[in-house]
């Protein structure tokens, strides 16, 4: 149960999905309970699809893209950045635990970063438990 | 009804020594909509790609999910693979098995398990992708070269030989950068500006370039093939078309005791000055902050004496645009590192001087005609003293990094010094001769064997002046670490090469990358290490990390010649991964509100309003639609667009859902 | 062959566990050495030093524990300062000096100086401060050093400058040990 | 002024023994201006070289123990004028705040809880934030000579610990020479070592050291040596006749706290500064 966590990242094509490839190739170990899901930008990631994982099981969520003014895209992050900003609030008024959700910058670079970051969400959480609660709140079946 | 095919990959022991691919392939076997399953031990090999080909026709695949490397790795190896065997391109994802997997977790069921999720999730996805074409978009042939210096001349030359339109901008009044000012270079000790100063005067008189130097570029729009470059002309305060370069003004102006750049301070300039007297273009710029009547409304002495009414003191900036193909960045290096080290006295003693200031000193042009004479009383040095890495290899006072050029500058300032006065002691301090070139070894070898140039294996820890001699207090550990005291005429610093501070902010104009020391950052360390991240946008010279002149050349030639590949297509083929609006039958049209949310958040302008007009030609709606040749496929208005009506090829909201719920139904 | 032996319980990780300082970081460009004050004086210049920890070989550690140069440090922390790689060279002297008395290895040249501060210690630790004429009394008694410097004592005694009696601190310091065990 | 929000002072064994006119000057400037002088209550050696040198559990427990009786008393801000105890306080300091460990050794050893100061100043930083602003408007008698300000190693140091940004080339003491009316001459030994705690076990290499020190300064012009430092002071002036001998040359440059120095631009009489316990004579 507590080790059987699911956390899901939704990393961007440019920075920090090439920034794990290079946690890879410097064979940085980290923990296995995360999967990464491949976006153009973070600009692209729809907070609805996070709402999503958590009803569909997930129990943490990485959104992890370039650093501010490195975008891609120039500004897909800075809109992703305020749009969260935002979105924020709305689910912290729901209740919804925003400890959850861990928002990084990790450049193409940071392959060390990425492994860091990956560890210290897992530890949080491991620590938090599956998210059980929110899958009862959403009148979702926890699986 | 998909029929996907699922090909694991154990890229020798790469993966499979981590993850049991086997039992992947096994797993994924009942996967919804998987039709075939297997493993393979290199399957980007040849015999590998004819097994998908093969599987692809046994079981009319119609889907093929690759578990392997990085799809920024062979992304592209496999979709043309599919595409020869008769399966669209875009039908393809791969899962990244080895780089987000096998490599980053220890061996055992748990990565297994991960790596099933892993192909899990792209199988969800593939099953929702669509059949894509490769979108086409004309290509402007003009290159737009930033920075003059050896970077920015050979490949302007290169691009502008074949035939094809340059605009090369350069900051400084005069191209040439910092080869100009170098004495001899190594390792062959060719005169520097007899080599170059050819080559300058042809980028001037090329009838395929456009010189604009005091320049700077404001900024760039659009993408690969159609950029739009806003390039800000200083004003020089002469009309150069009237001005022949007379230099009747630069003699007459009063204000003469500005430190002149180009002699790197150990000499004066006047206000209105060229830089040297080899410069290209050989017409003077006024300098406004040193100029008297700029800056206290009095003198206007070159304009009295100018033959021609060639000044203009009134001459406001320009902004010039040109419609750009492509770019290529070689605005070079800086050298910096002095003030890392207060224990060095630079500024304080005369005689301490750096690399770039003793090539002044040797060389015929500057400011001691190529006698070596110290700065403080002009006497020559009979005992001189260098040290290498001041600044670079320090992470504590320094860079981290080793600047690369300066073990082979240090020998060669080494030789010159002896070469020219043959009774004096030259040392070097160094940790390292890093001299890994052609003829390069063989160089500083010469130097110890021939000009007895006495290395000392130590860093040196003080200089200090006592009875106008400098005391360099260093130690010989090969010796033991036996300390050294040399009394030194004169010594020269080895300074750091670092990147323009103004690298950051150019890099945000151009949407390129840049690394923690602000070297721009090629997009793969080995495989393109001309080009950037971004489409269209390319790399030449010490820009992207310290380099030397032989090196600077090959990577403008290397840049070049990707411009002429992209030159010598009329269009261009680009991924389709756009967004596009949906569009449905009358009377609905598209489920498009017509907000344009997507329109003010999107970073490349690709979004345009359509009005729908019935058959009287009367509009009936107004919708967005995106033009796929601006369109970066970011998906910013995908995230935007409340109703859903905006989506993005390759990353469409049904499968990026279908992914991330493959991976959480996995019990 | 043990020399540049990598074990998990090597002498370069004893020392960062004990000091905090890598000495695998230290490149050996001999800056310390240049600058050290007292390295013409020093069997062992401190990047020299550094170099026998760094092979991790029992004989060559022992070579450095037993060296001079390790008394001889005065702790100014000019190799500190100009070191590129921020080695605190003196931390690392502090803890080979201690195991070399632990060890009983103390080089003889360092005779004095080592009677130097364990008399002052020993001053300290009766009184809590320092009793200088007592100081004097004891190092010259354990280095032997009988005549030097009682030239300048009476002078210091007329300027004022020493105490005939000790000052004490009133609470009695007293060490609680076995307090290494602490984590 | 409320306790905490003034400095109480670290005399330590020096300045209350053999350079007891350190401390003699620094309370008649501070007299002289109205600053109260707070000692810390019932203080005890720092440990200076000898307990960092030999024993690790002294060389803590030493320094933490004033620390503690400083923070007692309800002080924040504590005054260290010897450059030694400083370096060392400093270095304990910096340990307790940012290692659980050290402080819980420092509190098992010493069978008390441990507390901390949240500053530590030196002499240079006291003067210049405290003193130098009271002596504005105030008619001083100029000290018109050639300076060599000499910090010594232990007073800029240690690195990333000290709070001074130049250590290679620091100014405090040359500003506040200057405002004194000297003329501080530019020389190369401002903070090389003289051989500190080998006052007493290797006067040899204290002559060699110091007469470095010496010769720099005396080829400079220097008229005087101004420091801050009891080590410093009596390795230069105590050591005078070793390190003449050394050297085979005379010196006459006094040796001045950089307090007293203060104290007679403030026309403070020379007994009440403790010049007359200098070895080498200051001809005022
Ligand atoms: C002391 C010293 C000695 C050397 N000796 C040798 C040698 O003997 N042999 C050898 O092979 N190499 C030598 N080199 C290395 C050599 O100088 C470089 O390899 C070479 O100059 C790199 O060329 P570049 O065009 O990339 O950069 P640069 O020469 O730096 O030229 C860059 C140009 O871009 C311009 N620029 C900068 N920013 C902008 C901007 N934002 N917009 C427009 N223009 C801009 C600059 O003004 C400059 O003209 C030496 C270097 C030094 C420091
Ligand atoms: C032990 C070792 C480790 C290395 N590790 C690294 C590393 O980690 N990273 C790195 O960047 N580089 C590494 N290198 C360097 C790297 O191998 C070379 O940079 C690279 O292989 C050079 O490529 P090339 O195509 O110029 O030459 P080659 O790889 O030698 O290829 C030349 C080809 O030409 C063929 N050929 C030769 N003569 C003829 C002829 N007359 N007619 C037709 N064909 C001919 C040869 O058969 C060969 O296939 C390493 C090299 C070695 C030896
Ligand atoms: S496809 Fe990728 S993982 Fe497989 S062998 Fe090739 S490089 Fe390795
Ligand atoms: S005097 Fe006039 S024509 Fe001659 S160089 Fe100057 S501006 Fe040009
Ligand atoms: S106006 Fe300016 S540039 Fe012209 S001569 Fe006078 S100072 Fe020189
Ligand atoms: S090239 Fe040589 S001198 Fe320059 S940083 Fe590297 S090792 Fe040092
Ligand atoms: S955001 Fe959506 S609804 Fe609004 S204009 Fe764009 S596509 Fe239409
Ligand atoms: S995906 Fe959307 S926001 Fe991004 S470039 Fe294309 S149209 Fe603009
Ligand atoms: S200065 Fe630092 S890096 Fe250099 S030898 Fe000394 S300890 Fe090693
Ligand atoms: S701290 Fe010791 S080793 Fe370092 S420079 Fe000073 S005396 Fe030498």
């Amino acid at each position: 149960m507590e080790n059987n966590i699911k956390v899901v990242a939704f990393v961007c094509n440019w920075c920090t999905y090439a920034g794990a490839d290079l946690t890879g190739t410097s064979r940085i170990k980290y923990s296995s309970d995360v999967k990464i899901v491949r976006f153009p930008c973070t600009g692209r990631i729809d907070f609805m699809l996070l709402m999503k994982a958590f009803a569909e099981g997930a129990d943490g969520i990485i959104v992890s893209g370039c650093h501010p003014n490195d975008c891609h895209y120039t500004s897909g992050n800075f809109h992703a950045r305020r749009r969260w900003i935002v979105f924020k609030s709305v689910l912290e008024t729901f209740g919804i635990d925003t400890r959850r959700i861990q928002f990084s910058w990790v450049s193409a670079a940071e392959g060390a970063k990425w492994a860091e970051i990956v560890n210290t969400t897992v530890e949080r959480i491991k620590e938090l438990g599956p998210y059980t609660e929110y899958r009862e709140l959403a009148g979702v079946e926890a699986p | 009804m998909a029929r996907i095919g699922v090909f694991i990959c154990h890229c020798g022991e790469n993966i499979g020594g981590t993850v049991d691919c086997n039992k992947v392939a096994k797993s994924a076997e009942s996967f919804d909509g998987v039709v075939f399953s297997t493993d393979y031990k290199y399957m980007c090999s040849d015999p590998g790609q004819t097994l998908i080909k093969q599987a692809i026709a046994e079981h009319k695949l119609t889907g093929v999910v690759v578990g392997a490397c990085s799809p920024r790795m062979h992304e592209p190896t496999f979709r043309k693979t599919c595409s020869e065997a008769g399966v669209n391109g875009y039908m393809c994802e791969m899962a990244n098995l080895r780089e987000h997997c096998s490599w980053v977790h220890e061996k055992g069921e748990a990565t297994t398990n991960k790596a099933t999720d892993l192909v899990r999730m792209l199988v969800g996805k593939v099953k929702n992708n669509k059949p894509l074409s490769p979108i086409k978009v004309p290509v402007s042939k003009t290159a737009l070269v930033i920075g003059g210096g050896i970077a920015g001349i050979q490949t302007s030359l290169d691009i502008a030989n074949a035939g094809h339109k340059v605009v090369l901008i350069e900051k400084q009044p005069s191209i040439g950068g910092h080869m100009s000012q170098l004495s001899e270079t190594f390792p062959t000790l060719d005169c520097s500006q007899c080599i170059l100063t050819p080559r300058m005067v042809e980028v001037a008189q090329h009838p395929n370039i456009e010189l604009i130097t005091y320049a700077e570029l404001e900024s760039l729009d659009g993408f690969i093939g159609n950029f739009k470059a806003r390039i800000r002309k200083k004003a020089k305060s002469i009309d150069e078309k009237l001005c022949t370069g007379c230099g009747m003004c630069t003699t007459k102006c009063p204000t003469k005791k500005i430190p002149g750049e180009f002699n790197e301070k150990l000499g004066n300039r006047t206000a209105i000055y060229v830089p040297f007297p080899q410069a290209v273009p050989n017409k003077p710029v006024i300098d406004k902050n040193n100029c008297t009547y700029y800056q206290k409304g009095k003198c206007r002495i070159c304009e009295k004496f100018c033959p021609t009414q060639a000044i203009r003191f009134d001459q406001p900036d320009e902004i010039v645009e040109r419609s750009i193909g492509a770019v290529v960045v070689a605005t070079g290096f800086e050298v910096k590192g002095t003030d890392f080290f207060p224990e060095y006295g630079y500024g304080k003693y005369a005689d301490v001087i750096t690399g770039l200031q003793f090539e002044r000193l040797a060389s015929a042009s500057g400011p001691t005609l190529g006698e070596i004479r110290r700065p403080s009383d002009g006497k020559i040095p009979e005992k001189i003293v260098f040290l290498a890495c001041a600044g670079s290899r320090d992470p504590a006072k320094g860079i981290k990094y080793c600047s690369k050029i300066c073990c082979m500058y240090t020998a060669k300032h080494a030789m010159l010094y002896k070469h020219k006065v043959h009774h004096g002691d030259a040392y070097v301090f160094y940790m390292d001769i890093r001299a890994a070139g052609k003829m390069y070894d063989e160089f500083t070898r010469r130097a110890i064997e021939e000009d007895e140039v006495k290395y000392i294996r130590g860093r040196v820890s003080r200089i200090y002046e006592k009875n106008g001699k400098l005391i360099v207090k260093g130690a010989d550990t090969l010796l033991g670490a036996m300390p050294v005291e040399v009394e030194a005429d004169m010594v020269v610093l080895a300074t750091a090469s670092v990147a323009h501070n103004d690298a950051a902010d150019l890099a945000q104009k151009l949407h390129v990358s840049y690394d923690e020391n602000n070297f721009f950052v090629e997009a793969h360390p080995k495989l393109k290490p001309v080009e950037t991240n971004t489409a269209g946008i390319f790399l030449a010279g010490a820009c992207q990390s310290p380099r030397d002149i032989p090196e600077t050349v090959a990577m403008a030639s290397g840049a070049a010649s990707k411009i002429l590949g992209l030159f010598s297509q009329n269009e261009l083929t680009r991924e389709p991964v756009v967004a596009v609006v949906n569009r449905a039958a009358p009377p609905l049209f598209s489920t498009c509100a017509g907000c344009f949310m997507c329109q003010s958040v999107c970073p490349y302008q690709a979004i345009e309003k359509e009005e729908i007009k019935n058959r009287a030609g009367e509009t009936i709606k107004t919708v967005a639609k995106v033009n796929p040749g601006l369109c970066q496929g970011c998906g910013t208005c995908v995230a935007f667009c409340r109703s859903k009506s905006i989506d993005i090829q390759g990353f469409s909201n049904e499968q990026m859902v279908e992914e991330v719920f493959a991976l959480l139904n996995n019990d | 062959m043990s020399h540049h032996s990598e074990t998990s319980n090597s002498f370069t990780k004893k020392l960062a566990a004990s000091t905090g300082v890598e000495i695998n970081r230290c490149y050996q460009c001999g800056k310390c050495s240049a600058g050290c004050p007292m390295s013409v004086e020093m069997d062992m210049p401190p990047s020299l030093v550094i170099r026998h920890l760094q092979t991790n070989d029992e004989k060559l550690v022992q070579k450095a524990v037993q060296s001079h140069a390790i008394w001889l440090c005065l702790s100014c922390e000019t190799c500190l300062c100009r070191c590129p790689m921020e080695i605190e060279t003196a931390k690392v002297m502090d803890y080979l000096r201690e195991e070399a008395l632990r060890t009983n290895q103390v080089n003889p040249k360092a005779r004095k100086i080592v009677a130097f501060h364990k008399s002052f210690l020993s001053s300290v630790k009766n009184n809590g401060r320092l009793f200088e004429i007592g100081l004097v009394l004891k190092y010259k008694l354990a280095s032997g050093d009988l005549l030097k410097d009682m030239v300048l004592a009476p002078s210091m005694f007329l300027k004022g400058k020493l105490h005939l009696w000790p000052e004490r601190v009133k609470t009695k310091i007293k060490l609680h040990k076995g307090s290494n065990t602490v984590h | 002024m409320s306790k905490n929000m003034s400095v109480a002072v670290y005399p330590g064994c020096s300045l209350n023994g053999s350079s007891r006119e350190y401390m003699e000057s620094l309370r008649a400037v501070l007299n002289a201006l109205e600053i109260p002088v707070n000692e810390v209550d019932d203080w005890n050696c720092c440990g200076a070289s000898a307990a960092h040198n030999i024993d690790q559990d002294m060389a803590v427990a030493l320094p933490s123990r004033i620390l503690a009786q400083t923070a007692k008393d309800g002080y924040s801000n504590l005054l260290v004028p010897c450059a030694a105890c400083y370096n060392r306080l400093k270095h304990v300091q910096q340990e307790i705040k940012t290692s659980p460990e050290i402080r819980q050794k420092a509190s098992v050893l010493l069978n008390q809880e441990i507390n901390t100061p949240d500053t530590i100043v030196n002499i240079l930083e006291y003067l210049q934030s405290t003193v130098m602003p009271r002596l504005e408007g105030k008619t001083l008698k100029p000290v018109s000579k050639k300076v060599a300000c000499y910090y010594g190693c232990l007073l800029v140091r240690p690195k990333g610990i000290s709070d001074e940004k130049q250590i290679e080339d620091p100014q405090g003491m040359d500003q506040i020479m200057a405002s004194l009316g000297a003329e501080p001459v530019s020389w190369a030994f401002k903070t090389e070592c003289c051989g500190a705690g080998f006052s007493v076990s290797n006067t040899t290499t204290v002559a060699r050291l110091s007469s470095e020190i010496l010769i720099d300064a005396a080829d400079r012009g220097a008229e005087a040596i101004i420091v801050a430092c009891p080590m410093c002071h009596s390795n230069l002036d105590m050591r005078r006749r070793e390190i003449e001998k050394y050297s085979g040359r005379k010196f006459d440059i006094p040796v001045l706290y950089i307090t007293q120095a203060i104290g007679l631009a403030l026309g403070i009489p020379a007994k009440k500064l403790g010049l007359q316990r200098h070895f080498v004579p200051v001809k005022i």
